[in-house]
């Protein structure tokens, strides 16, 4: 009886964590936050800096944010993730802001499952849909000058391109 | 009649920092066109102008396109003008 | 000249870094590996142990391979990435042997690639393919029994399920 | 003809650890398909027919089905009976 008990206790109930920083982000964080005895998959996606666009030398980027919105943002990729793979137990994404050096991560989003297939998908939903939804801005240093980016995944200025 | 609202301008793009803004309050009718609150703006701030077709409006930190949308504002809504974005 | 000789030199040859070991795997530790100043997306997957299968409880995996002909195979898999993802940069596959507790990494794949879209499929090539063509068995240790598994990849096995 | 062929057996599945085998040498004709070659090993241990459906042989660490595929093979080479994988 009680064994039931204790089981029901630790389900490990689905999470999200979401956390933009200036911080440099952590592999090894990311993908702890989201590992469950329950899940045999985790799936996770790194975004890192360039040394170059177009041919031209990037320094460093630097990120910036519309923080709250883009907080709520990444809530509703959550809640879509889950309703389109209802199996999938963790959510991690975490973005980085202000200067990021060229090899570290701007972006790692971590999603975990019981098998391998919805971890896979969701993972590449999540970041389709921040580069298309999410309000941050990156901005690339060169060597002397510095470019505003736009994602081509970004949903009203297609049309422009 | 007119309402105060709280518009947050996202100074980041080169455009909107010629304007020279991040912040600022701004009172319109409480209904509105989401495009006929961009011509209010673009009264008071008018280089906006020249960003017309790359923006989008949040209201409420919700996406708006600019159209005939039409926007029902209460006193201290967070109004922001949207660049292209370029996270990830 | 001396500059784009420079350049030439530190061009981050791709590369292929294929390990089976009974340590535990570290998430950091392959994704260092695949990072690359010419990539902005690196994707991972990694396989954990689950705490149960068809309702009973498993108390940890063991994982046996058929050494020299695992390694042939996974080399085999990272040529075909190339293949098929010619921007493809470097790939990492880390396989645990042994005794494996229950969340902890039992396989974790990372490659890197300039863009998102070809890392994140090549990802997906990979864990697939291994399930399927790999020669390494995983025995499930329940409370009183164990089981050797089969993977419903597995190519010659298919047609019996 | 007749030559020595190393045979290595994986012993992880419940029927081979039956047969109490890993590995051993076994002398089989230099030409022959993959069939009679287990056919030849069944001989020596036939409780292997049991797994029959479920194996296949990797010959110098290459897949091969059991069926009429003819193998050449060299004194040494290394035959190894495959259950059904499940690595990952």
């Amino acid at each position: 009886q009680f064994f039931y008990c204790d089981m029901e206790e630790s389900e490990d109930v689905p999470k999200d964590f979401i956390k933009l920083k200036s911080e440099k982000l952590s592999v090894d964080e990311v993908s702890e936050l989201v590992v469950s005895p329950y899940c045999g998959a985790v799936s996770l996606f790194i975004g890192t800096t360039r040394n170059n666009f177009e041919g031209k030398k990037v320094i460093h980027l630097e990120y910036e944010a519309y923080t709250s919105m883009a907080e709520t943002e990444i809530k509703k990729i959550c809640r879509d993730v889950r309703q389109k793979w209802p199996s999938v137990k963790h959510i991690a994404v975490h973005h980085r802001l202000g200067v990021v050096p060229i090899t570290e991560a701007s972006v790692i989003i971590a999603v975990s499952s019981p098998h391998r297939a919805e971890s896979l998908e969701a993972v590449m939903y999540c970041i389709n849909t921040l580069k298309a939804s999410v309000p941050i801005w990156k901005k690339e240093i060169y060597e002397d000058e510095y470019s505003w980016k736009e994602n081509k995944e970004c949903f009203w200025a297609n049309s422009e391109k | 009649m007119c309402q105060p609202l709280a518009s947050y301008w996202l100074g980041h793009t080169h455009h909107v920092k010629l304007a020279g803004l991040r912040c600022e309050t701004l009172s319109v009718p409480r209904e509105i066109t989401s495009l006929q609150l961009w011509e209010e703006i673009v009264k008071v701030h008018p280089r906006l102008a020249l960003i017309r077709d790359q923006v989008v409006f949040a209201v409420r930190q919700e996406y708006v396109l600019l159209g005939d949308q039409l926007l029902v504002l209460q006193p201290g809504d967070e109004v922001a003008i949207i660049p292209p974005i370029s996270g990830g």
